[in-house]
Formats: C-alpha cells, structure tokens, sequence
C-alpha cells in the first residue's frame, strides 16, 4: 500500500539566487523513482492545506537518497527553503509517468527552460551522458556542470546574455540545427509549444513534461487537467499528474 | 472495543460505518485505493456523472486559499456509461457501498442519467443539484426551492435506487430548501457542497482560475457546514450526510452530533491520503473515550 | 515614491487612503490606538451603535476555527448617545474619517440613531442591515431585497451624513442585494459582513458559543468576499468597501483588483493589533514594485 | 506605543502531568507587569488565528522576565508545551488590570483552584508572604512549594486525596474558618461563586479573578464580557480583558 513518507532533509542549499537544492532521505522513494517523476511535498505553512508538487531532480538509488531543485515563488517553498538538515519532511511520491526512455534513439536532445531544467538531470544520467543540451534560463543558470560532468554537451542560453549565448532556447536549436531523433524537454508552456512546432517540422517525435496547478497529485480530483488528442479530432482531457506530467508533443492541444 | 457498532442506514441502505467519501475528492477510488483500503469505508461516493460526457472548464481549475481550496473542475466526467462500463466492476471487489452522484443541466438530463443507472450494480444515488439550469437561464439548480422540488420529484420518480439529494450552501435559507427536496421525495439530505468563492493573481491581475470562480472546500467551511447540518438535522426526518472540511475523528463527530448520520471526507483527502482512515479511528477512539457502544448514541445528541 | 497618491472617494468624502477598520472588530478605535498611529487610517469605522443600549448575547461568545473565528457578540452597545459623548471627541483628535456602524431592529430604530448622529461630527454612516427585523418575524433585513430596499430608503431620507449600506453574505444573490440597496439610495456598499457558521464541543457535546450560531470572520472567507466584491463591482456604480479576511497588503490588493475602492481590516487585528498598519505598508509596497502611481490604476483593474 | 513582542523561551519544564512552567525573556513585559495580568501568546498551529490568553505567574523584573504556568488542554497549548529553550514566541501583553493590593488589609487570604492557582505565587510574593493560601485541586497540586518558599501557610485540598485535604478547597475554609479582611481568588467559575457566596456571609471583601473566550485581549471585540452591576439593578457587562480579569466578587452576577 503506498503512503505518505517522511523523508529527512540530508542538504538544502542555495544554488543560486532563489533556487534550492535538497537532498531527501527516502528509501522507499530513491527505489522505485523514475526520470521526470515528481513528489508532493508537504510543506508546513500556516493555513496552507494543499502538497507542492516538485520534480525529482537526481536519484541515487545505493544512498537512498533523491534530490529535488526548486525555486522560490510563494509561501510554500519559501518555507522550504528555510528548512535545516536533519528536519524531516512529509512527501509522497514518486507521482506520474516519467519519461519514456527511448534506447534505440541514436540522437536524443535534451531541451529545458528555467526551472523545468532539473528533472532532465537524471534522464541525461539515465542517457549515460549520450546526449545533447540546451538550457535557457533568464539568467543565472543552473546545473550546467552537473549535466557536463555526466559527459553531456551542454549548450546554454540566457536572456540577459550573462551566460552562453544571449537568446532563448529556440534561437540556439535553430542556429546548431542538430541531428536529432527524439526531443526530451521540460519547461515554460510557451517553449514547450515552441519545440513541439519545430519538432513537427523537423519530423521528429518530441516529449513534454507540462506544469499545471493541482490538489490530489494522484489523478482523484481531475484539477490538472491537459487538453490532448490523439487523432487531431477528438478532445481528451489527460490529467497532467496521472497521465503525465510527460506527454508526447504531437498530442498535446497548444491551443485553445 | 469487539461490541463497538459503527453501522448506520443511509436511506434504508446499511453502512458499516458512516465514514465515506465526497464526491470529485476520490474519483471512482481506484486512485485511494493505493493508500487506503477500501474494504473500511462506510461507502464510496464517486465523482458526478452526467448523461453524457462533459469536458468541464479550463484550466487552472485548482486555487489554494486559507484553509481550504477553489476548484472549477466544472463537473468534467466521461459519462455515465463510461463510468458503468469502467468503474463499477472494479468497486465491487470491496465491501463498500457504491453511492453514484449525478449531475445534470436539465431536469431530463437528470432523469437520463438516473434511468441508465437503474440496472446498475449500485447501492444509492447522490443527486448533486448544484448545476445550473440551463432551461432557467442558467441560475443553479439549488438555489431555488421550487426548482429543487420539481428535479427531485422528476428524479426519484425514475429512481430505482434510493436517493440522495445534495444541497448547496449557496442559499438565503437552507432549510428552505432542504425542505423542498424532501418534499420532492429525497431519501436523505446530503450538505454541504463548496461555498462559491475567487482567488486573485495579484501579480498577474487575473484571477488565479480560468473561470474566475470556483468552489470553496476544506477546514475553512466547517462552520457554515456544521451550521447547515443542524438547521437541516433539526427541520427535516430524512438522515443527512454531513461534509465540509471534515480532516479528523473530531470533526466527525462533531458533525455527527450536530445530526449527521454519515461523515464525507472530501478536500482532506489531498491534504492527507489516509484522511478516511483517520476519521474511522478517530471516530473510534471518541467512543472507547467515552464507552459509546453504539454510534447512533452520538447522532443528533448535541 | 513621494509622488504615490492614495487618496479614494468613498460617497464624496476624500479619505486619504484606502484602509479603514471593520466594524466591532475595532471598538471606537481607543484600544487600538495604544497598538497604531490612528492618523495613518483613511478612516476608522467604529463598533455598531443602535437607538438605545444592547446587552448582546450570553457568553462564550468568542469559538476559535480553522483559519478563522465565530463571534455571537450581538451588537452589544452603549446605545448612540453614549456613543456620540464618549466617543467622537477621542477620535477626532486624529486626522482620520470616522464612520459610525448603525444597528436596528426595526426601520424606526434605524431611523432615529440616524437622526441622532445628524449633528454628531462624524463623516459618515454605515447601515449594518444583518440584523433581524423583529416586525418581520425576526428574518434578516439583509437577506430580502424589498426590505433592503425599504430599509436602506427610509434611512436615507433621515440622514445628514453620506450612506454606505453593510450586506450580509449569507444570501443566494449578492448582486440582488447591492442593486437593492442602490435602489434605496446608497452612496456606497460595504461587504461582507460575517457568515453564519457554528463550532460544536465535542467534549462537552454542546455548542461552543451561548447563542449556538455565529459569524464567521477571518482568512477562511476571504473567497467568498472576495467573489462578491467582484459580483457587486461589476453591477452596481457606487464604490465599494470590502472586507472579509483582509490581514495583509496582497489581500487588499486583491480586494481592489476586484472593484474595491476601499478595504477594511476586521479579525486580522485579534491576529495581529498592527494588522491595518502592515496592509497599508503592504499596498505601499506594491504600488513601488509595479510602479503604480495612483491607487486608482489598481482599483477593479483585474 | 504598545507592540506585540518576541520574547524567548528560556525554560519550559513539565510540572506535573500535563501542566507546564515556561520562563520567558521579556525586559519590556517585566519592566511593568502586575499580579494578575496576563499575556497574549500566539501559538503557532496550523490554521489558529488567535492569541491564548495565560496569566502571569511570577516577575523577575531584574532578570527581565516573566513566569507562565499553564495547562496542555487543546492544540494551542500542546504546541506551547513542544517548545524548547531558545525559541521565540510572539506575546501580546501584559494585559488586564491584575489585582487591587490592599496593604492595609492585616489578614490577606489566597484562594486559587486547579489551574487558577498560577496568577496567586506572583501575588503571594507581593504580599510578601504574609497571607494564608488555600489551594485546591483535582488531584496533583502545583506551586504549593513556591508558595510556602516565600514563607506562606499552605492549605492543599485535592478531589482524590493523595495529597493534602480530601474535598474541595470550600471545605478547608470552613472548617479552619480563618480570620481574613481580604480575599484574592482565582479557579473556576463554581468555585468563585461558592468564594464570593461565602465572602458574603463573613461580610469580607473578595477579588475574583474570571476567565471568558476572548478574540482581542484588549477590550476591543466586546467578546469576553462578565455581568457585573454596582447596585445589584442595573447590570453592566464588563470585559474580562481589559475591565478584569479581576473583579470584586460583588459585582459580578453569578446566576445568569
Ligand atoms: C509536475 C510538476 C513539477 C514541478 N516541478 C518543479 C520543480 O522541480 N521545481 C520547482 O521549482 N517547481 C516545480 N513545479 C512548480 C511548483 O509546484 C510551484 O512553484 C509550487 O507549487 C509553488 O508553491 P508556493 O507555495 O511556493 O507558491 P504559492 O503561489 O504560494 O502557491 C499557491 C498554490 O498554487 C500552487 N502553484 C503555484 N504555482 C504553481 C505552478 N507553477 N505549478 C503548479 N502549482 C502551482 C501551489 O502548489 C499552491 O497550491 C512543478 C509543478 C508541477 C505541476
Ligand atoms: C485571563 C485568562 C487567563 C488565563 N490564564 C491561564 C493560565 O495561567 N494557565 C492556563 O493553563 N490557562 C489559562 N487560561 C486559559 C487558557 O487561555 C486556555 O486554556 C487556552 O486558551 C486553551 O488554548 P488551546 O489552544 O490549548 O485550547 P483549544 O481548545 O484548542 O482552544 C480553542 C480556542 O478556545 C479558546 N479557549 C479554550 N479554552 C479556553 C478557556 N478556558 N479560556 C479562554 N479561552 C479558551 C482558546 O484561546 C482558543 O481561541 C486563561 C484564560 C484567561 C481568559
Ligand atoms: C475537486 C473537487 C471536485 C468536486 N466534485 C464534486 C462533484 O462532482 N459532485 C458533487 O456533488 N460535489 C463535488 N465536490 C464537492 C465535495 O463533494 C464536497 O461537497 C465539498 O468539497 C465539501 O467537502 P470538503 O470540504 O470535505 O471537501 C467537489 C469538491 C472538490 C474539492
Ligand atoms: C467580534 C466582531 C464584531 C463585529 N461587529 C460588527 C458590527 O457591530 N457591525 C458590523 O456591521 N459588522 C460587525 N462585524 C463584522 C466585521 O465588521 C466584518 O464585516 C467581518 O468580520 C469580516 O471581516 P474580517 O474577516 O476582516 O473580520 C464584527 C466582526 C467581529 C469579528
Ligand atoms: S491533481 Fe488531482 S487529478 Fe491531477
Ligand atoms: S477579548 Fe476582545 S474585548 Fe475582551
């Protein structure tokens, strides 16, 4: 029967500004996590009632431990991010799909933006390294030597121009127009609809992880729901945390 | 302990205890069933179905508030013959009631769903009335005493199982209404469903829902719930189904004694998957407390 | 920053900013001043006063929920002589509008304490009309448009200072309400006033407060209020005061998003008795942030 | 101008079952606190917006801090006796008026019950010792030797019997029948009224100290009021808070 955990924090540390990285203790979870799954985190804010979903980010199965990085936005993972080594934290999880692995993909990419880029970590290690990234952010990267030490070709875009190359994400791909067989990505809806086009026009199968409000995490309460379609015709409502959050980009309705 | 009697009858239908859950907290309970087992509630409400599918409002539909949360799911449901097809079989591995909730934007939408319901293995049905009529220029259902007769009569009417009837809490004087559902015929009362209420984005200046508003659920209504259910419980003989915000044994209780025969857990269910179960043991351990061998010794006896 | 202009209109009298007290939650203001600079408030509205003394309700009359409170004070007051000895004086000293809150149990009585304050120097009234009519078998003037309507009119006619009308929520149609009370000539609507709610202790198995109901107040109704506030604002001219779990800056905002002129801070001061000066702090804040000049670019700008 | 203030926790011991003395740091509070007042302490619970309202039970004005003793009866209190050394709490106070010291009176009584038994040590202290405690409780008295520490005659009574008198603390009093020109009292209501029957009768003086559910604590609210009237014809309802907690035990209505 699956529960809710209590997981100890083993580090919580600022990655750069806003942004967080913690390492839980969770045997159960670190066993049984996948690439792109996420957990509903607890967090202990005066009248708030509801799980913040937060993506797996690295799992180390031997350690029992996964990692999750997150930014700060509002009350619930501000109290994240004050909490302390050796607190512990309810979390249930791992929640949805993941992604789908494809080995026989000679050519995969990895596409993220901001802070969707975290949950492509572990897939680029799952991937051995085997593949090509391209990062967008604001500014202030991420995990970019997290991806490089795993053997990847990191490239990275940042809008002030800070960091990599000055753009977005889309302007890179574009310009290195790589060789590509499958698209993994996360991020902003707006990039996401961006790589599913070029996708399209390259003729090549891409996967999104979407972001939707929730409540239940598990599929119950139809909150999260994603607009999708499999022969262009009829309408689907898939739930974002049950059915994904990864979905294929070519069944995805981008617009309403 | 082992002489604990925790059954109560809902409408002639027997639970083994008056735990259950709220209708759209739990889905068809296959996706709790990971957490909890099924076998120890009192019944199963599953979320509303229509005659035919509804594809519900856009999203976000989900909202955090103080103590509670907005939805705006907009009663999205596959059908009732989906819902026969794909999710009776799978409940009736349990030993639970299976109560089905209904919904409907006229009255003969209602009288469809009833009527295809009628062959089906369930125990009760759970009229949610708080839909708008869309041949009354959309104004809800539920809202108006003479609207709300007229569906329940039409309702119980097609009914081959006993009926629920689920008020709104959106009203002037709820036992007006409660009322009017009894005299269309309701079996039993169920109340409260959400408190219509908004949430603002005020760094986006939107609201936080697509639909703008939504419902209210969660610990915040309590109190309107519990007012609700006594108003009702002391103008009406049909048993009632007490929710709102129920998180704990406590609650439970409380509802209990204000004249619920039945407890729902609804939005608690999101805040701690196993809330079902700690209602049960709580409710349990409030009697052992106090010796009450038998639960209807807590109903009504405020 | 020098340049953030505050100021509103609430029924031709220019408050210089947006954020006043909600009424019974702030005495006549004396308590509070030992907590708060009163000259930093746009205005202060004070606890309801009627024609003659009110003893109120039995004690308890104070039950703790989640994320809220219930109160069955029952408008205890001096009556509105005493009100006007004791009381303006203290006020006036400060540099803040002074709203008086008025309490009747029959049109007449609403009439004469609106008589009585015609020469009291204050800026403003507030008809609370959430209270029963005893010549209408006890149901709440608030809760029928005719006698919205009748109230609000007869009020209007006898009083020498600007008219704001104070709804009640518990109704099915706030929209019908406030269009109501415009009919009856009000200058301005102030909403919501607390929720009809109840708190039961389990233990002892009666309700926690004497008078059994209560209203409910806090941040567990905010939703609610807030919906309302954009009903209201999006159907009747006069401006709007709105209240209804306010306790910081981005609740205000929130509330002015929503089409409130306006914003009063209630239970937020049990919770904290700085609460009005951090909302005004709050909006400050925000309107740096963003920029925001005039206070009049955030209100009902959703 | 009066604030709300951090005061931290430098002790918080159990002592008795369920009942707790904690010892907060509050130069601001000590400098001016009397016997009787009370404090507004804001717990932090999940989804409880109001202050609990707790007597003071000592002054240590040199070490600038204030004692509390209270008792674990719902979640607010559960949460006050979880706190350890070295946190802060937020406190409202001191509030209400305390107790009026008559010194010219040669034969001071104390009377506290269960948990009323707190606010009477600081009282004791001020008293100097010089007056005869009659305490009464359930069972597992508290305080009885800080009471006899500032050199006061300590009567106990308890409902069970294991310690001092089986009975009530009324049945002591009648049976020693003490000489007494001033009676400070704090407990539950029954025994109040019982006192002020009784004080009464001996045509003596009584302060009572009254509990109500508050919300403010500073007499805004109108929550917490006490019927009291002066002629005994026209009643009066007074707030606890800002009026009392302290009454004369002949202005209070008893029977509602
Ligand atoms: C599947 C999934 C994976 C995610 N993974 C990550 C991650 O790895 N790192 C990360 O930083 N963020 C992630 N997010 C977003 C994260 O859930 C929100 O930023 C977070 O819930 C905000 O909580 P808060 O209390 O700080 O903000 P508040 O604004 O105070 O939250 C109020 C409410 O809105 C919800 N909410 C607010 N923003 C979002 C959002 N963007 N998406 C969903 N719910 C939201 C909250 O859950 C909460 O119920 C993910 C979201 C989803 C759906
Ligand atoms: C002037 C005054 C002085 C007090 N001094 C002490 C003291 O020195 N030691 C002590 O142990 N207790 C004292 N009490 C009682 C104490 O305030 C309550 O026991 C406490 O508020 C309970 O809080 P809770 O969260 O644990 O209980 P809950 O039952 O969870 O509280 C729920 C709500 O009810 C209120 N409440 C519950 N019981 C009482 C009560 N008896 N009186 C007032 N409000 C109540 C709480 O403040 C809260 O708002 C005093 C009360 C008053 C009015
Ligand atoms: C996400 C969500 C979906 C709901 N869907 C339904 C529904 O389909 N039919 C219905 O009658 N009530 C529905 N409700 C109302 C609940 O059954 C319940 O009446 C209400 O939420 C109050 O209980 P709670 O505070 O325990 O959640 C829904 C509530 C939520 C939060
Ligand atoms: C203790 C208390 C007393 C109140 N007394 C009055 C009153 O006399 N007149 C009135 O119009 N509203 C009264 N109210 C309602 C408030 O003014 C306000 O409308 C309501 O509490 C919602 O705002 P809040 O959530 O910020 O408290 C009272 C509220 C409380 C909590
Ligand atoms: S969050 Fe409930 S179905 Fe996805
Ligand atoms: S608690 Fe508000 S007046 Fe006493």
């Amino acid at each position: 029967m699956k529960r809710m955990n209590g997981a100890r924090i083993l580090e919580n540390k600022e990655l750069v500004s806003e942004i967080y990285e913690m390492v839980l203790f969770s045997k159960e979870i670190a066993a049984i996590a996948k690439a792109g799954q996420f957990l509903n985190i607890y967090c202990n804010v005066p009248g708030r009632i509801l799980p913040r979903p937060i993506s797996i980010s690295q799992i180390h199965r031997e350690e029992g431990t996964v990692t999750i990085v997150y930014s700060v936005v509002g009350k619930g993972t501000k109290a994240l991010s004050q909490m302390v080594m050796g607190e512990e934290i309810q979390v249930m999880g791992p929640l949805g799909n993941g992604f789908m692995i494809q080995e026989e993909c000679a050519h995969p990419i990895i596409i993220g933006g901001g802070i969707g880029t975290p949950p492509l970590l572990e897939l680029a290690k799952q991937l051995q390294g085997n593949v090509a990234v391209y990062l967008g952010f604001r500014r202030n990267p991420i995990l970019v030597e997290a991806f490089e030490k795993i053997g990847a070709k990191v490239y990275v875009a940042t809008e002030d121009g800070m960091d990599g190359v000055k753009g977005n994400v889309m302007d890179i791909l574009r310009e290195k127009n790589p060789k590509v067989d499958m698209v993994y990505s996360c991020g902003p809806k707006p990039m996401l609809r961006a790589i599913a086009q070029w996708a399209e026009e390259k003729g090549v199968k891409a996967q999104v992880s979407m972001e939707e409000r929730m409540a239940c995490g598990i599929g119950a309460c139809v909150g999260c729901t994603c607009k999708t379609s499999t022969d262009k015709k009829q309408v689907m409502n898939k739930r974002v945390c049950k059915d994904g959050p990864v979905f294929w980009s070519n069944e995805v309705i981008w617009h309403d | 302990m082992t002489r604990r009697n925790m059954g109560v009858h809902i409408a002639g239908i027997q639970l083994k205890n008056p735990v259950m859950t709220a209708s759209g907290t739990f889905g068809s309970g296959r996706e709790y069933s990971e957490f909890v087992d099924l076998n120890q509630l009192g019944a199963v409400v599953v979320k509303g179905v229509a005659n035919e599918p509804w594809s519900g409002n856009p999203t976000p539909r989900i909202a955090e508030t103080y103590g509670g949360m907005l939805n705006s799911v907009g009663l999205q449901n596959p059908g009732v013959e989906a819902f026969i097809k794909d999710d009776i079989q799978f409940l009736r591995q349990y030993d639970t009631k299976i109560i089905v909730n209904i919904a409907g934007r006229t009255v003969a939408d209602y009288c469809k769903v009833t009527e295809k319901l009628g062959d089906a293995d369930i125990d009760l049905i759970e009229l949610n009335i708080s839909c708008p009529n869309v041949k009354a220029g959309g104004v809800n259902f539920g809202t108006n005493p003479a609207m709300v007769e007229e569906v329940t009569k039409a309702v119980k009417k097609v009914a081959r199982q006993p009926l629920i009837v689920k008020l709104t809490p959106n009203v002037t004087d709820i036992v007006e209404i409660a009322k009017a559902a009894v005299a269309g015929g309701a079996d039993a009362i169920s109340l409260i469903n959400t408190l219509l209420g908004m949430a603002i984005d005020i760094h986006g200046r939107k609201p936080i829902l697509a639909n703008v508003v939504g419902g209210l659920s969660g610990p915040a209504i309590k109190p309107v719930a519990l007012r609700m259910v006594y108003q009702v419980a002391n103008a009406v003989q049909v048993p009632i189904i007490g929710m709102g915000g129920i998180a704990t044994g406590e609650d439970a209780i409380a509802f209990m004694l204000a004249g619920a025969t039945g407890v729902a857990v609804g939005t608690a269910n999101f805040m701690n998957p196993r809330a079902t179960m700690e209602v049960l043991e709580g409710i349990e351990d409030y009697m052992d407390q106090y010796n009450i061998e038998d639960i209807h010794e807590i109903i009504g006896k405020l």
